[in-house]
């Protein structure tokens, strides 16, 4: 067993000297190659925060497409946006930061041992989940009636481009768009389904009593992944739905 | 190299723990999982060679006549991307790396083993979609996927091979995300930043562009395969698409992904010199930045494969301009290797060999990188066979020599067997001549013009395409003889001593083969790293790990 | 250009040379020099800060050396010159169709005036082709829907090699031709024959025949703007840009009118697309360009055989 | 959670969610007013904040217990900036056409008095 344990000042952790860690307290979930619960816990976080980097990498490549084609055929992207539900996709931000603020809770409920709270969270965080895909579903939907979804069946002529009268889309530009619009929504809801998925985990290890004020790193873990579909949405709204909506 | 001890037979390690096809496919120590994957990537080694194999047959002589001119298509794509996806790229990290990483740090294994084995299986899925799809028809679209070539003309099985290397490219992201948190999180007591070996730090590099760069590739991936699936427009200029978007995103991975196959070979490099010259590396931080200014640098030079694909003037003034920078830390590395050299007591094993093999052949690779780097000469020598022997040079010179370097040096830990040196010296002389044989050739090919990709070509061509041939015959020896010495001395070879080269490094502290959790106990450093001095002064007492 | 080209690659031949027998040397060198022997320790070296900084900086500073050289070879080949005699190349799965200004058409050949600068407007029909002459060490991509620009010019008469270099499928490595560099006496008789009239005339007729010419009038009435003198200038667009009415811009207002809007006028054009063939798009284009003065200069003094300018060394 | 545990945490989060709700509800009416060219530019700003404060709150990146966490998502953020700009530095100067430094000049004339 180790007693100390030193680190340079060039050591990114934070644990400077660690005391003698106790090898016969019952940790089930410490993994036999970890040296301590810290050094697990930090792992397990800085893999995530890691993941999600190349999550924003990977988002990142669709942004570019997106903002270039924005740039190039503004008018034709304007009339485009303009044709899908603002309201709909703004009342979807809303579910998803509610859906963000009831993660936070349902962490601090956990850290401070109140399961009947945290086990509501977890479960309210699903609903909003599933509230978010539902209204996916209607605008989609919508879409789908109106033959926006890019492929033989789709149509955007006669579109007037916003505060140009008279003026009509490109069609061919408004695919572009619409093909970009399901591409970014299709990923990002297909997140929010691993999202639900990786939650009904963690609800069933809740449910078990898994998670204790020391150890919830899976709650945590899951809690970022969440947060950080919450914010490829917080971009993806103004920039899909709001190009340009004045009358 | 004197060796000390012999190891005593019966051991328990990580080979002879467990027994059984479960015990290997369901393993979570790194050492097994980097087995499995030298197998695998053997595997599409050699499935990779054929097609290498076949192209320079089919290029003896000028007229097509060996294969069919879509077969020889499919030849070079499938090539490409065999071994590019599926080789090189997890060559050295996937193998080496896995197997070292932990060991070099003090850890008992990567951060995330189950991850690790993941990744494995992600590989293996990849791999296998790719071979379906080649056998199924093949792809032929060069392993560039060109828009709207891919999107919307070949007729052969692009959605298969893009899915493919999209799975793999998980498996690509899953390894480097393992090494970063391991590097970060693992390091034993006293396993400073400054005290990592050089390999380590390369790793940390290679792995920096596998987090950022693979997911870009990823999405374009995902683009291609949903515009050619439903018609969309989005690279597709007929639909007011732009093919050069396809290149931008597809050229901020894939130049990138050369430094992520050959920075992983410099780290192999930096400690085979090291250990063969007895000596400190000349320049240790230099050397260690100058692996993560590669990284960063690599990023920001992608669009100097498109100086004649129609981008804006000014865009290929900058791309030009920042090119030049990843060429410095470049340099920096070969100039600091030379100078390990001086005043050392060197050595010639065959990992040596390799090694030396390695800094001649990336010197010539990266200087006439210079070339294309230069707007006006890229120009005339842009997509010719000036092209191929550059980064022929880097990744087969380079990344392959580094490779082969690695196994000689870390077989005798991997197997616990001694290899034949003098069969290996042997190798990495044929390897070496034969090498520049094939590709030396294509350098002036290229400068008179023959464009790559070509099928047939005008006779006052077909000269330097022979010496090229028969380089490649050479070359292929030199590669299967590794081959069967090593299946050989896993049978017939030598046991292994634990420090068969009186190297440092934690790895060698621990016994050949490892024990499951590599350490009896967890390892405390108090040295440097690369503290030949002490170890040829014979203070061999100071490096208490194995109990 | 070719002589700019092997200039620099073959001032990077040397510099590369030299940085090579430098490092092998030295390789070799210590390798030989510093072997090990029996009793004789490695002589520890931490390294050397201003060595460091020394072999960076130097070969930093040749790098820009080598950047800068390299941009103005760059710079000027991306640069046709104003009075260049102009060709129309549309690429396809796997041949090239060439047409001249004068109307000559040909297919997989290029004949060419020596000494003559020669610009070629080039677009492709289907998937992304190069254009590459190697004795003329001038390289560029053709890609579909739009216009990519390059220029020559030959300083010996003979038969040269034309390649596709960028990958384009089953034939890619039989979409080659050649470039045939004629003296001017044989030129003039070479195209004396088999044209069908210049192209802006062909291209005169079209804007007839596909009605172009009711809204686009020569005077102020017409619903479209006036073509006039327009090629070259800079066009006010409706939303407050500038753009420049080049071969592209002319392009695009056929097949998409929409995109930029003339400032003044309505956008009440329909798009061509799908209705005009490339070839009749090159017409219609050289067309346009005839309307104004620099460029029917570039046409009428095509036949005058131009000298050098002298600062274009060859 | 010891290293981040200040009293209770719940008044942050309360106030955090309001704000993202608010950010919300005037991005989108925003939106509807005519800025010209700044649409865009303050719909982001807002988004920006707002990504802001859930990485800082609820992902509790501001009470990190170490830099590391925060180098990984600003060196992030600076691959992604290579990435958009250095492709848009192409779109932006390509000579063909009315390039996006034009578009934004025009813009920016249209708002500025005549």
């Amino acid at each position: 067993m180790r007693v100390t344990k030193r680190r340079s000042p060039l050591s990114d952790s934070n644990v400077a000297v660690q005391t003698s860690v106790h090898e016969d307290v019952h940790r089930p979930e410490l993994l036999h190659h970890f040296a301590d619960p810290q050094q697990q816990r930090n792992s397990a976080s800085l893999g995530m925060w890691i993941f999600l980097a190349t999550e924003v990498m990977f988002f990142g490549g669709l942004f570019c497409a997106y903002l270039i084609y924005r740039n190039w055929y503004y008018a034709d992207f304007a009339a485009a946006s303009k044709s899908i539900n603002a309201a709909l996709g703004g009342t979807n931000t809303a579910v998803l930061i509610c859906s963000s603020l009831t993660v936070v809770l349902a962490i601090w409920a956990a850290e401070t041992s109140r399961r009947a709270l945290m086990l509501a969270m977890l479960a309210l965080t699903m609903f909003f989940g599933l509230g978010f895909l539902g209204i996916k579903g209607v605008e989609y939907h919508d879409k789908f009636v109106e033959h926006h979804v890019p492929g033989p069946s789709f149509s955007f002529e006669h579109e007037q481009i916003p505060g140009h009268p008279g003026q009509y889309a490109n069609p061919q530009h408004a695919e572009i768009f619409f093909a970009l619009y399901f591409i970014m929504t299709g990923l990002h809801a297909l997140h929010m389904i691993v999202g639900l998925g990786i939650f009904t985990w963690l609800f069933v290890m809740a449910w078990k009593g898994r998670f204790t004020p020391e150890y919830h790193t899976p709650l945590e873990i899951g809690g970022l992944y969440w947060h950080f579909v919450d914010i490829i949405w917080i971009y993806l709204f103004p920039l899909l739905y709001l190009i340009d909506r004045h009358p | 190299m004197a060796t000390t001890t012999i190891a005593p037979a019966e051991r328990e390690n990580y080979l002879n723990k467990e027994y059984g096809l479960g015990s290997w496919l369901l393993t979570t120590d790194h050492k097994r999982i980097a087995l499995l994957y030298l197998i695998s990537i053997t595997f599409f080694f050699f499935i990779g060679g054929f097609f290498a194999l076949l192209i320079r047959l089919e290029l003896l002589t000028p007229a097509g006549d060996l294969v069919q001119a879509d077969t020889y298509n499919k030849l070079f794509t499938q090539h490409g991307q065999v071994m590019v996806f599926f080789f090189l790229i997890p060559s050295i990290p996937a193998v080496l790396g896995n197997f070292l990483v932990p060991m070099m740090i003090g850890a008992k294994d990567l951060a995330f083993p189950r991850i690790n084995l993941l990744s494995w299986y992600l590989y293996i899925a990849g791999g296998a979609l790719m071979m379906h799809a080649m056998l199924t028809g093949g792809v032929d679209t060069g392993w560039t996927f060109y828009t709207p070539f891919s999107t919307a003309f070949s007729n052969t099985k692009v959605i298969e091979a893009g899915l493919a290397i999209f799975i793999a490219g998980f498996s690509s992201i899953l390894t480097g995300l393992n090494f970063v948190v391991t590097i970060h999180r693992m390091r034993a007591p006293g396993m400073t930043w400054s005290r990592l070996p050089l390999f380590i730090w390369a790793h940390y590099a290679t792995s920096i562009i596998q987090i950022l760069g693979t997911p870009v590739i990823a999405i374009t991936l995902v683009l291609v395969v949903a515009e050619r699936a439903l018609h969309l427009g989005i690279f597709d200029p007929k639909l007011g698409g732009d093919p050069l978007l396809f290149q931008h995103l597809f050229w901020f991975y894939s130049h990138p992904a050369v430094y992520i196959m050959i920075l992983p070979s410099m780290g192999v490099v930096s400690e085979i010199i090291a250990c063969f010259a007895r000596k400190r590396i000349f320049g240790y931080t230099f050397v260690a930045i100058s692996s993560l200014s590669i990284a960063v640098f690599g990023f920001l030079v992608w669009a100097h494969h498109m100086f004649v694909a129609g981008i804006s003037v000014y865009a290929a003034l900058v791309f030009s301009l920042l090119s030049y920078s990843v060429a410095v830390p470049s340099a920096i590395k070969v100039f600091n290797w030379t100078a390990t050299l001086y005043k050392g007591s060197i050595h010639y094993d065959a990992p040596m060999l390799y090694a030396f093999g390695f800094l001649g052949l990336f010197t010539i690779g990266g200087l006439t990188g210079l070339f294309l780097a230069c707007l006006g000469v890229d120009m005339h020598v842009h997509d010719t066979y000036f092209v191929i022997a550059h980064f022929h040079y880097i990744m087969v010179g380079g990344a392959l020599m580094g490779y082969l370097g690695g196994m000689h040096f870390w077989w005798p830990k991997i197997s616990g067997k001694l290899y034949p040196e003098g069969w290996a010296r042997l190798a990495a002389l044929i390897v070496f001549i034969g090498f520049n044989l094939t590709f030396f050739p294509q350098f002036i090919l290229g400068y008179l013009g023959m464009p790559r990709r070509y099928y047939q070509y005008p006779p006052e061509f077909q000269v330097l395409n022979v010496l090229s041939t028969a380089g490649a015959t050479v070359l292929g020896i030199g590669y299967l003889l590794p081959m069967i010495y090593f299946l050989w001395s896993m049978r017939y070879g030598k046991p292994a001593p634990d420090n068969p080269w009186n190297a440092a490094g934690l790895e060698w502290q621990t016994q050949s083969p490892p024990t499951t959790f590599n350490f009896e106990k967890e390892p405390v450093v108090t040295w440097e790293a690369y503290n030949y001095d002490e170890i040829d002064a014979g203070h061999k007492e100071e490096v208490p790990v194995v109990g | 250009m070719a002589g700019n080209v092997d200039a620099l690659f073959i001032f990077l031949v040397i510099i590369s040379g030299l940085m090579t027998l430098l490092i092998f040397g030295a390789v070799i060198y210590f390798a030989a020099r510093y072997r090990h022997q029996r009793g004789v320790q490695a002589e520890q070296i931490e390294g050397s800060t201003p060595l460091e900084v020394t072999w960076s900086i130097i070969p930093l500073a040749v790098f820009m050396v080598i950047f800068a050289w390299g941009a103005v070879v760059y710079f000027k080949s991306r640069t046709p010159p104003r009075d260049a005699t102009e060709v129309y190349v549309v690429a396809k799965q796997w041949m090239w169709k060439m047409e001249h200004a004068e109307g000559q058409r040909e297919i997989n050949e290029l004949h060419v005036p020596v000494g003559r600068d020669v610009k070629l407007i080039m677009t492709s029909q289907d998937v992304i082709h190069s254009f590459f002459v190697p004795a003329f060490r001038m390289k560029q991509d053709v890609l579909p829907g739009r216009y990519t620009v390059a220029w020559f010019r030959a300083t010996q008469p003979g038969t040269y090699h034309l390649f596709c270099s960028q990958y384009c499928g089953t034939q890619h490595s039989g979409m080659i031709g050649s470039i045939i560099v004629m003296e001017p006496a044989q030129y003039e008789a070479w195209m004396s024959g088999g044209s069908t009239g210049p192209l802006s005339a062909t291209g005169e007729k079209l804007f007839a025949e596909l009605g172009c010419s009711t809204c686009h009038r020569t005077d102020t009435q017409g619903r479209g703007p006036n073509l006039q003198g327009v090629f070259g200038k800079p066009v006010l667009l409706q939303d407050g840009r500038t753009v420049t009415a080049d071969e592209n811009y002319i392009r695009e207002s056929i097949l998409d009118p929409g995109a930029k809007i003339v400032n003044g006028f309505k956008p009440v054009m329909p798009t061509f697309q799908g209705l005009v063939s490339e070839e009749q798009l090159n017409a219609l284009v050289a067309y346009v360009k005839s309307l104004s003065p620099a460029a029917q200069s570039a046409t009428k003094t095509a036949n005058a055989a131009p000298q050098g300018s002298g600062t274009q060394v060859q | 959670m010891s290293v981040h545990a200040t009293s209770s945490p719940l008044k942050t989060y309360f106030a955090v969610w309001v704000t993202l709700l608010i950010g919300t509800f005037l991005t989108y009416e925003v939106a509807k007013i005519d800025l010209g060219v700044f649409n865009s530019a303050v719909a982001l700003t807002i988004a920006c904040i707002k990504a802001l404060l859930v990485a800082l709150f609820f992902m509790h990146l501001r009470h990190a217990s170490e830099k590391l966490l925060k180098v990984v998502v600003i060196s992030t953020l600076f691959f992604l900036f290579i990435l958009l700009s250095l492709s848009m530095a192409d779109y932006a100067t390509r000579g063909t056409g009315a390039s996006t430094v034009s578009f934004l000049i025009a813009h920016i004339k249209a708002i500025l008095p005549a």
